[in-house]
């Protein structure tokens, strides 16, 4: 059985099943691109030890279901698969999972870029940085899915 | 009237609690729910030009009325990824 | 055991090996971005039936340890894993499989896609297309490697 | 002296053969071996411009010396990916 195209939890991610749930038995699909975030050793100069991802999830499916719509608005025929961690993960481990299916290879890197970028805008999730020396929660961007600067910054960044 | 609040990362910190119950007045708005909460928790107070807010699982405005039994969230800036 | 980073043979392709091989114990890298080209079922009206690639093995090794050793001259701290399929692929079998890993997304999708530009260019593989009425064979660029406007193209398309 | 020719994709249907020997004569070069293939094999004619080759597994031009032993391979346009 494949798994949902969209999921948030606590589960380690792997980029097989979402291919498979996206790619099998795709025939006029030419090119699958995928991205996965990991959890690096340091960040702006501090030695990190784990990360903690919290989230509010039924409102992040929100947002991914919303990041699937803009997909299927900019590139029609796209297929996408997007999961995020929550929890404790170690070095190493990923905590986002993306994979973008289409017929050739500009809008797979496209569409897959664009989604990793909103999913840094309007995903409600939080990391928790465990470094040496203490812990601090990261802040990014002010999240408003219909700020429509974020969204073309986004767009321009995918499609360079 | 009664919302339950929803508060993450931070907030969740410094309220010491990831959801309250709170009584709202008739006419209440996510801005005046957040008042009442930062009078509570005087750290909010530096999140008041960059949370984000949403009603029943839906972004929305700060100054988005709200009803009884309402789920309200308060959202730092966010960092996932 | 991890497989090579570079390869062709006719084995079916998987990512989570090349994934593995990359990024496995890896403490500094943030972002993974995979690229898998598959069969698609229609080329230019055809109606495709299955495909068989033809290559130079050994010469392909070597044009790949090349489009490796680029990257590590544009990217440095980038890894690469970048193996090729020979033989008969069905429709949505993967022909080429490509993983980059580096610290940070935007320099893992310009070396992904510029890897699998330069593999267009330079890598002695062929494509014998078998359509409804007919085959053919599928030619695409003078391979040369040493040509620079090529090249250049293929930075341009990755890093816009 | 001689080669070791090898041929791939079209070039291979044409000539019914993926492996050739070939004789070279002093001053042989890759053009000098492609120009008697093109002889024996007419239709190698169109792919006059768009061939690559190589000797020894490296991409080399057609002006290359080659020697006693070498394999020489002809690459029609490539198409991988």
């Amino acid at each position: 059985m494949n798994p949902p195209l969209l999921g948030i939890g606590p589960a380690p991610l792997a980029l097989a099943p979402l291919v498979q749930a996206i790619a099998a038995g795709a025939r006029d699909q030419g090119a699958v691109v995928s991205f996965l975030g990991l959890v690096r050793d340091h960040n702006v100069g501090r030695r990190v030890q784990h990360i903690v991802y919290d989230a509010y999830e039924p409102l992040a499916i929100k947002a991914f279901e919303r990041i699937a719509a803009e997909i299927a608005g900019r590139w029609p025929a796209a297929r996408l698969a997007l999961h995020h961690r929550t929890g404790r993960l170690e070095i190493g481990e990923a905590s986002v999972a993306i994979v973008v299916a289409t017929a050739h290879r500009a809008e797979a890197y496209a569409a897959c870029r664009y989604a990793i970028e909103r999913v840094k805008q309007i995903a409600p999730v939080w990391k928790h940085e465990y470094f040496e020396g203490g812990d601090v929660w990261i802040e990014g961007a002010t999240a408003d899915p219909d700020d429509q600067a974020a969204r073309a910054d986004a767009e321009r960044v995918a499609c360079a | 009237m009664r919302v339950t609040v929803r508060l993450f990362a931070r907030l969740r910190d410094i309220a010491g609690a990831g959801e309250l119950e709170r009584p709202i007045a008739p006419g209440a708005t996510i801005a005046s729910v957040w008042r009442d909460l930062a009078r509570e928790y005087p750290d909010f107070a530096q999140y008041e030009r960059s949370i984000s807010s949403a009603v029943n699982l839906d972004y929305a405005r700060m100054d988005r009325a709200i009803a009884d039994g309402d789920e309200i969230a308060f959202l730092p800036p966010v960092s996932g990824g």
